[in-house]
């Protein structure tokens, strides 16, 4: 495949910000980058596009000084270069923001912001400047988070949007945003792609991952894929669509995106019926029923409730009022092992804090949540094992070892394990908060053909997401939060994003098409 | 070449300290010095297999020492009891040996409430009890020794000085604790949740984990093994005071480290716990074999072997990954 | 109360000091059962700082009278007990001497030399012929140190040979390990001493469970009543032990109390000897109700 | 009605106990009572002080009390020797007290130093080197006591006896270190770091912090800490033994965690170490006040009042959350 890699080049007759030759990278015997020319330009949003697995973040890592690269060389600003430390890159106006979140949950957002960084007077730091700083730097995010919070008491989009804030404070020359959306809202999306223009605008140089490929056509300016460690190609963005952009990442035509799940019959079973319950965690007077062999789906905007509502009925956090019904009888689960026993399971959307662990082995970790399956006595090895090479296969985990830790495995990857993980017990009702997040195109459409393979068994599943897309493309009815509340349940027809959005923010329903009707559309647009 | 430095450093130590102790006494290797050395090594190894328990699951517990002192001395005072009631010294021996197991799964079953209802840390909780125990078995004993009567103890001796086929009784028991505590550890469900808990309390939570359940049971048994190690202590010298089981929370929390478990919680190795409660006895073995190292020292040459033993597996370890 | 005495001592932490603090709390029951004037204060002291820490508020909150005091350590005490005479208190010392002998009004005076001494020389006396010696010291302190040369001072001249000293703390179980090693060290052992009765019968274990008790005999030392109880009777391995009475401690509160009972000018210094504890004269020296 | 229970825990514990004494005894109160236990806290405070330090960045130091009596017995030795050489007692006192500076912040450099780059547990180091502080002092004191001379402690003296405006000299001393601890921990970039490295060390290394060296220094702070309360030590006692600072690392640790600091790491409180390291030495004022209770169960009291203080803070707080 020919590229235009050097017309921006020579179009701007600037040097690369940052340029990779020849990097090569190996964890031991495993080779996961072959031979890789990369270049990022100041002034350029450059996307970074590939499977799981591909060697994105491996690459980033290495251009940031988080890793070093086992063969080949890198040049910042036209000078060869080898960053000996990460502190040694960060010094040159190199910042990463990780796949993962980095914040040290004890401590304040301000504090975690400028953390390294201090802002001093004299000997002593000088809260009140910093404190300042942070506001405003949220405030260039539209994030609302109090600068004094512990980051421990935020959500994740938020403690995503501590993590933005924190690398923009740091002045960067090259900003690498490895997935920063996979946790935001499309609200949140736009504020962020707003500051990346900016900086784009002061001549920062911008690497950007993302497995959402519109977030890619908004933003980029040029994309390199990778696939299998190896660079395919590098086009400016403007000439391929997001078809071309999967194809080139897959290395085939991708064909249905969203899988066709029936609309299960309005006096199908109703296995999980939820009344009036509300907690200490935010919510209030929420009810739904779920029907046997259904996807419901439940949207609303980020600290709607969503979570919270889902851990409170698994037992994890206690409902204060309320009831509880499964298959017609009343249930009380006070422990996520009662909702586990009941054949429920929640995937949570925190999986390095609440889904893996890290420092074990994909066998341990995929067996953890269905240890008693494999357990008589003594937990029967080979069973294990084999299910989890079922596991593997059946959901594309792309790992070099049943052995090799989860934390080495990349974001994706994680995510089919722990998908993997709470799926072994085989539930009745299953609740996927933020299923797909970080999951390339090509594996979404495989998750998604789960989904529809658990319906068609009789299943009953629950979605949370903040990807619109998804909730309408899988839902057959939508549960729309507003802080604490299920404001609204939509079926058929009425499932359109201006629909969900209206109950999102709390409008209520657009049979009133009168007053109203301004704000809504200002709203949708601002969040689309 | 690789070698798997975890596992091997505890051995490395074990090693040199058995050419040590080859080299500065021909006694060493006998047949009789070994066997105290084993027996010696199975308060504290046993011990120190239950403390493998709590500590991979991310607590501590500083209370065994006292522990030990206060079950023992209510073992005593039970069976001293008792032998004015009946004269079936088994059954006085039967029910002294069952009470101390008793109370040792009730004072970890105790440590175990406080440190999750009560959210304090374990530092914190066992601090406290190993405190109270040390006081109760003073004020038991009167600030003096509480004794076990002979009839009894000659009843009960076996329990220490016996042997089957010339193995004493309480290496068969450690032994068969250390099996027990493997198996348990990494063959069964409880194991990996008590690794998992350690690892990530949040991660077991969400994997429909009870960890406060775990966390519990590791502590009783850690009490269980604490009163199995009182319950072959007691025949050794029938006797116990406030002196009884000093310190022997350190030396049980250094054996498991020593063993290669990480303070941290999240990983055990039992195996490596019975290297550490043997490299423990071997070092003081070994001081008292020779007069080559003044008296007053022997504290630094422990804490100095100590530290060797945990560089050989961390430092070298690390660096070679 | 007209006249309150404080009593500061270490704490139970091992046999002889557990003998100590049940006689210093006898002393208080019968001396207050008899004096309806009279109060006494004890204090048992983890270490010496704690113990400072108890004189001070013996003075501070308590305004003692009189002070008996046996200290944890003698020169880190000195001092303390200083401020205490300031305050006007009356001042008994027992056991071990402060290192300014002006500050006290009596001194109850163990023999800790003498202890060792004593052992020694009956050592010296019953192997005439020679013979090989091992010892067991207790926590190295003054004391130890003191009890040690004094065994030294007792065999020395003698065929003894000692083969070698280790601490075993005061502690029976790191004597019955002690003695293990000693025995696996040592293919002929004709005497062990033990600076502790404690330890003595840890040590005894030991060498029951080797089978070794005809090749040896063990002197004691404080007066455990196990330990005395076995000497009288004459079936023990422990031939003999050293008296080291931790009822000193009641004597001294006997006479700081007659001091202001009886008006009596009661001053001075009272040497308890450390005598030899035989069969013979076992039976006087039994406490059946003591802990030690 | 919303209390902050996690600053008040300590400070309802303080108050506690304030009216328990003087329910006990009416010179409770008085101001030669109150002055003694600030004096008689400084010891504890100021090494819980630089423990604060050390817990907050996620390590621990047991070996603090040992080298308070190697600090203690180094700086009487060589005072002693000083002495004959100079006539100048001050000269001799000053040389002697910055010698135990310079020790306590080597002491803390080798226990900083065998945790970050020989990658060892700091519970193993610090128990390590707790036996070999301890067996030095007993191998420099030859198994007795170091004094000091009468002459240079005379001239030492008001270190420890003296007042300033009727303040003694050490709760001048323990008040500026307090201030001057929570400075450094709230107020500079290192404080944060230090907190930052307790709560993630990751995190931390990932904001280029450099978190050996953020480690070393608290160790470093630690026994600078340690070398101060040593400095404030000597002249009151004017020896050091093999028995000097027993269990002081115990006592810090808890007036630390009784303060609310998180003992596993990430979250510092100046003000709670201070109000623990008082409630610690009121319970020991208090049971010296009365003998209401056993001498015995001393132990048994000070746990109880441990846990519950720790329990006002973590238990309860936790559940209003
Ligand atoms: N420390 C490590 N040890 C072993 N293998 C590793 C390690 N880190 C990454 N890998 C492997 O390198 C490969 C590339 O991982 P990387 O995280 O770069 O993928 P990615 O393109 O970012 O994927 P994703 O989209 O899922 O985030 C993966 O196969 C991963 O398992
Ligand atoms: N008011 C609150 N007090 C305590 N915990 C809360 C509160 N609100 C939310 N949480 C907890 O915070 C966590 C994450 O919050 P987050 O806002 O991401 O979830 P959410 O409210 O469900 O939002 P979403 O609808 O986007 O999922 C959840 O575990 C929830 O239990
Ligand atoms: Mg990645
Ligand atoms: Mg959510």
């Amino acid at each position: 495949m020919s590229s235009s890699n050097d017309s921006i080049a020579n179009s701007l007759d600037v040097l690369p910000a940052l340029r990779a030759s020849g990097i090569n990278k190996s964890f031991g015997p495993i080779a996961v980058l072959h031979d890789i020319d990369f270049e990022v330009y100041p002034g350029e949003i450059h996307a970074l596009l590939g499977e799981n697995g591909a060697g994105k973040s491996t690459l980033v890592k290495i251009l940031a000084g988080f890793e070093q690269p086992t063969s080949g060389s890198l040049a910042f600003n036209g000078a060869p270069t080898v960053w000996d430390s990460m502190r040694d890159a960060e010094e040159n106006g190199i910042v990463l923001i990780h796949q993962e979140l980095n914040l040290a949950g004890l401590l304040s957002v301000e504090e975690n912001i400028f953390l390294g960084r201090e802002i001093k007077k004299g000997l002593f730091v000088d809260h009140t400047t910093m404190r300042k700083k942070s506001r405003t730097l949220l405030d260039q995010l539209e994030c609302r988070a109090s600068v004094t919070a512990r980051v421990d008491d935020l959500s994740v989009a938020d403690q995503q949007m501590i993590e933005i804030a924190k690398a923009t404070s740091r002045n960067a020359n090259v900003l690498f945003l490895d997935e920063p959306t996979a946790v935001l809202t499309p609200h949140e999306t736009k504020s962020l792609f707003k500051l990346l223009r900016r900086l784009k605008s002061e001549g920062v140089a911008i690497v950007f991952i993302s497995h959402k490929l519109d977030e890619i056509e908004q933003i980029a300016d040029r994309i390199t894929v990778l696939r299998d460690g190896k660079h395919i190609d590098t086009v400016p963005a403007h000439s391929v669509t997001k078809d071309d952009m999967a194809r080139l990442m897959v290395g085939r035509d991708l064909t249905e995106y969203f899988p066709h799940i029936p609309v299960p019959d309005k006096n199908a079973d109703i296995v999980l019926s939820v009344q009036g319950v509300a907690t200490d965690t935010g919510i209030v007077d929420a009810g739904f029923d779920l029907r046997r062999a259904e996807v419901l789906g439940f949207a609303g905007l980020q600290g709607a409730g969503r979570t919270a509502l889902m851990e409170a009925l698994i037992g994890l956090d206690p409902i204060t009022t309320g009831t509880i019904q499964q298959n017609g009888t009343t249930v009380k689960f006070k422990t996520p092992g009662d909702a586990k026993t009941a054949r429920i399971a929640y995937l949570t959307k925190d999986r390095k804090g609440k889904g893996l662990l890290l420092g074990n082995d994909l066998v341990h970790n995929f067996s953890l949540f269905a240890l008693e399956k494999f357990t008589r006595f003594f937990i029967n090895r080979k069973a294990e094992k084999a299910a989890f090479d079922a596991a593997a296969k059946q959901f594309d985990l792309r790992a070099a070892s049943p052995k090799m830790l989860a934390g080495s495995l990349s974001g994706g990857n994680q995510q089919k394990l722990l998908l993997a993980k709470v799926l072994e017990i085989n539930p009745d009702i299953i609740i996927l908060d933020e299923p797909t997040r970080g999951i390339d195109v090509g594996a979404k459409s495989q998750i998604y053909g789960f989904i529809a393979d658990l319906v068609s068994q009789g299943r009953s599943v629950i979605v949370l997401s903040s990807e619109l897309s998804e909730i309408i493309g899988l839902s057959s009815r939508v549960a729309v939060m507003h802080e604490g509340r299920i404001t609204g349940v939509l079926e058929g027809d009425q499932i359109t994003e201006e629909e969900i959005m209206r109950f999102a923010t709390g409008l209520g329903a657009s049979t009133d098409a009168g007053k109203n009707n301004t704000t809504t559309a200002t709203t949708v647009e601002e969040i689309s | 070449m690789i070698i798997n430095w975890k596992a091997a450093g505890p051995l490395i130590a074990l090693g040199a300290l058995l050419v040590l102790g080859t080299l500065i006494n021909g006694n060493f290797l006998s047949t009789g010095n070994m066997t105290n050395i084993l027996t010696r090594s199975s308060f504290i190894g046993i011990i120190a297999i239950g403390a493998t328990f709590v500590i991979s699951s991310g607590s501590i517990d500083l209370s065994v020492g006292s522990m030990a002192a206060f079950i023992a001395g209510v073992m005593i005072m039970f069976m001293n009891t008792l032998k004015d009631l009946t004269d079936l010294m088994w059954l006085v021996v039967l029910a002294g040996v069952l009470a101390g197991a008793v109370l040792g799964m009730f004072a970890g079953w105790l440590n175990g409430i406080l440190t999750t209802r009560g959210k304090i840390e374990a530092f914190i909780v066992t601090l406290g009890t190993m405190g109270i125990y040390r006081s109760l078995v003073t004020y038991l004993a009167d600030g003096g020794t509480l004794s076990l009567n002979s009839q009894v103890r000659s009843m009960y001796r076996p329990v220490y000085y016996g042997d089957i086929l010339g193995i004493p009784f309480p290496v068969i028991i450690f032994a068969a604790m250390a099996v027990l505590g493997y198996v348990v550890l990494n063959h069964t469900a409880y194991g990996r949740h008590v690794q998992s808990v350690g690892a990530n309390e949040h991660v077991a939570r969400y994997s429909a984990i009870s960890t406060d359940r775990v966390k519990i049971i590791a502590f009783m048994i850690q009490g269980a093994c604490v009163a199995m190690a009182t319950i072959i202590y007691v025949p050794r010298l029938g006797s116990a005071s406030s002196s009884t089981g000093v310190l022997w929370e350190l030396e049980a929390i250094a054996a498991v480290i020593i063993g290669g478990t990480l303070l941290k919680g999240g990983y055990g190795r039992i195996g490596g716990t019975v290297a550490g409660a043997l490299i423990l006895t071997l070092i003081g073995n070994i001081l008292n074999l020779t007069d080559a190292i003044s008296n007053y020292l022997n504290g630094a040459v422990q804490g100095v072997i100590i530290i060797a033993a945990v560089f050989l597996q961390r430092g070298i370890g690390k660096k070679q990954k | 109360a007209d006249i309150t005495i404080g009593v500061s001592i270490p704490s139970a932490t091992h046999g002889w000091a557990g003998g100590m603090n049940w006689h210093a709390a006898e002393a208080k029951r019968r001396l207050e059962a008899a004096n309806p004037g009279l109060k006494i204060i004890i204090s048992a002291s983890g270490s010496a700082t704690e113990q400072a820490n108890a004189l001070e508020d013996m003075v501070s909150v308590q305004n003692i009278d009189a002070l008996v005091i046996l200290p944890f350590e003698s020169d880190p005490l000195t001092d303390p007990v200083r401020r205490v005479k300031e305050s006007g208190a009356f001042i008994t010392v027992v056991d071990r001497g402060l290192s300014d002998p002006t500050i006290r009004n009596i001194y109850v005076a163990g023999d800790n030399p003498g202890f060792g001494r004593s052992a020694g020389q009956y050592i010296a006396k019953t192997l005439s012929d020679g013979g090989k010696v091992v010892a067991m010291r207790g926590i190295p302190t003054v004391i130890d140190d003191q009890r040690m040369d004094g065994f030294l001072a007792g065999i020395k001249g003698s065929k003894i040979e000692l083969l070698d000293s280790k601490h075993a703390n005061w502690n029976r179980d790191k004597a019955f390990e002690v003695m293990q090693d000693f025995l696996t060290r040592f293919p002929k052992i004709d005497a062990v001493w033990a600076a502790d009765d404690d330890m003595a019968l840890g040590a005894l274990e030991a060498i029951r469970e080797a089978g070794r008790e005809t090749e040896m005999f063990l002197v004691g030392g404080g007066g455990a009543k196990d330990v005395v109880a076995g000497v009288r009777d004459g079936n023990s391995s422990i031939a003999v032990t050293v008296l080291y009475p931790p009822a000193m401690i009641a004597t001294a509160i006997d006479l700081t109390a007659a001091r202001f009972i009886s008006n009596g000018p009661v001053e001075g210094i009272f040497n308890l000897a450390s005598p030899l504890i035989t069969k013979e004269n076992a039976a006087a020296f039994y406490f059946a109700k003591s802990p030690y």
